[in-house]
């Protein structure tokens, strides 16, 4: 059970990595993979989200093999795209 | 319909040109709208030396598809073409070309603005500029 | 300011380049907004085999110079080119471009079409269509 | 005294001549151009006119030297410009 997580812009040089995976996945939403990743209990409002190439939200389930995804509000962006 | 993203150099106009002599139909189309962005030397009133544009890859290219089918059928058009950069940019480097092809200009216009507003807005895209006070990640973008 | 009315055939594209190149400073505008209007070789169902477009030497120029000075002010234009061809015309040949320069893209959006409308309600130009029914003077056009 | 007149598109067509100059002009209005190169009693509604390069009106005064056209709507006129 495994997750690939990637970060993108000042999110991927603020925790000094582009991409990792998480080897001992057991289920769980996408809130849960930025608290392994990040240490933060919480995904801030401001951190976007996708799961497999598509925007997703902090209580999107994430399964085995998934890729998850957080970056900064995209170059025009002022919260979170429709 | 072409969506590309690249990380090198090119020229809008000839990559249109080139585009519409290979994919249109002569007479079919009456109107041709054509959105150019291209990188400045200036923002907030700060010099801006060049910039890094960084893309996921894999969802930027699914997310400007969506965009761009989303405005075909919303505006009836005949083809679209858009191309953008990522990586080092320099002022004066185009980043993104919007082409647009309909019947009737109403249509050309309408589907190449929202093209825009939507790439904009939710296609994943970020910008580090270097300014004379450092560099610095842009979280925001000029309106409109 | 580029304003010019044509009797012989143009590439719209090459002719935008070229004029940017030439006149635009590199690094000082962001947007740039063209609208090419192409002839079609069918209107209200009719195929169209050949148009003539008349114009009003002088005035169309003079009509064309005003409404782009408008424009420019109205939206704050760095530059803006309009060429636009009059005589004999064949399905598939240019008609029409109007490129605007500006800082943004709200700009350089609004005023290129807001460039096309006045140019199609108020510059000099009349159309008379060949088709298979016969010759005939156009004397309205496509909304919008 | 003398008026340069000026027929475009269908006008030019159906009146047989793009072009006249009016020798014994004496002062009046465009209305007053039209009726004597058309023969009609008043300028129509959709015929548009021009004095000097500019849109003009049925009762705009012509003066000796003064080029005045006579036109249809333009191609996408949907009555007279502004």
């Amino acid at each position: 059970m495994a997750v690939t997580v990637k970060l993108f812009a000042h999110l991927r040089e603020r925790h000094g990595f582009g991409e990792t995976r998480l080897e001992a996945w057991s289920g769980g939403s996408v809130g849960d993979v930025w608290r392994q990743v990040s240490g933060e209990d919480e995904l801030p409002a401001h951190v976007l989200a996708a799961v497999n190439l598509d925007y997703a939200r902090a209580d999107t389930a994430v399964a085995d093999g998934d890729e998850v995804a957080f970056f900064p509000p995209v170059t025009g962006g002022r919260g979170r795209p429709r | 319909m072409m969506i590309e993203v690249r990380d090198t150099g090119f020229d809008p106009w000839s990559e249109v040109a080139a585009y519409q002599q290979a994919v249109l139909g002569v007479g079919q189309f009456g109107a041709t709208a054509v959105f150019i962005g291209t990188m400045r030397d200036f923002n907030d009133d700060d010099r801006v030396a060049a910039m890094y544009l960084e893309h996921y890859p894999g969802m930027t290219e699914r997310a400007l598809e969506r965009i761009a089918d989303e405005h075909v059928h919303a505006h009836d058009l005949l083809d679209v073409c858009v191309v953008h950069r990522v990586g080092d940019i320099t002022p004066g480097e185009p980043i993104v070309v919007v082409a647009a092809w309909a019947a009737h200009r109403r249509e050309a216009f309408a589907a190449c603005r929202g093209i825009m507003e939507d790439l904009k807005s939710k296609a994943p895209f970020w910008k580090r500029e270097e300014r004379a006070s450092g560099s610095r990640w842009v979280e925001h973008n000029t309106p409109g």
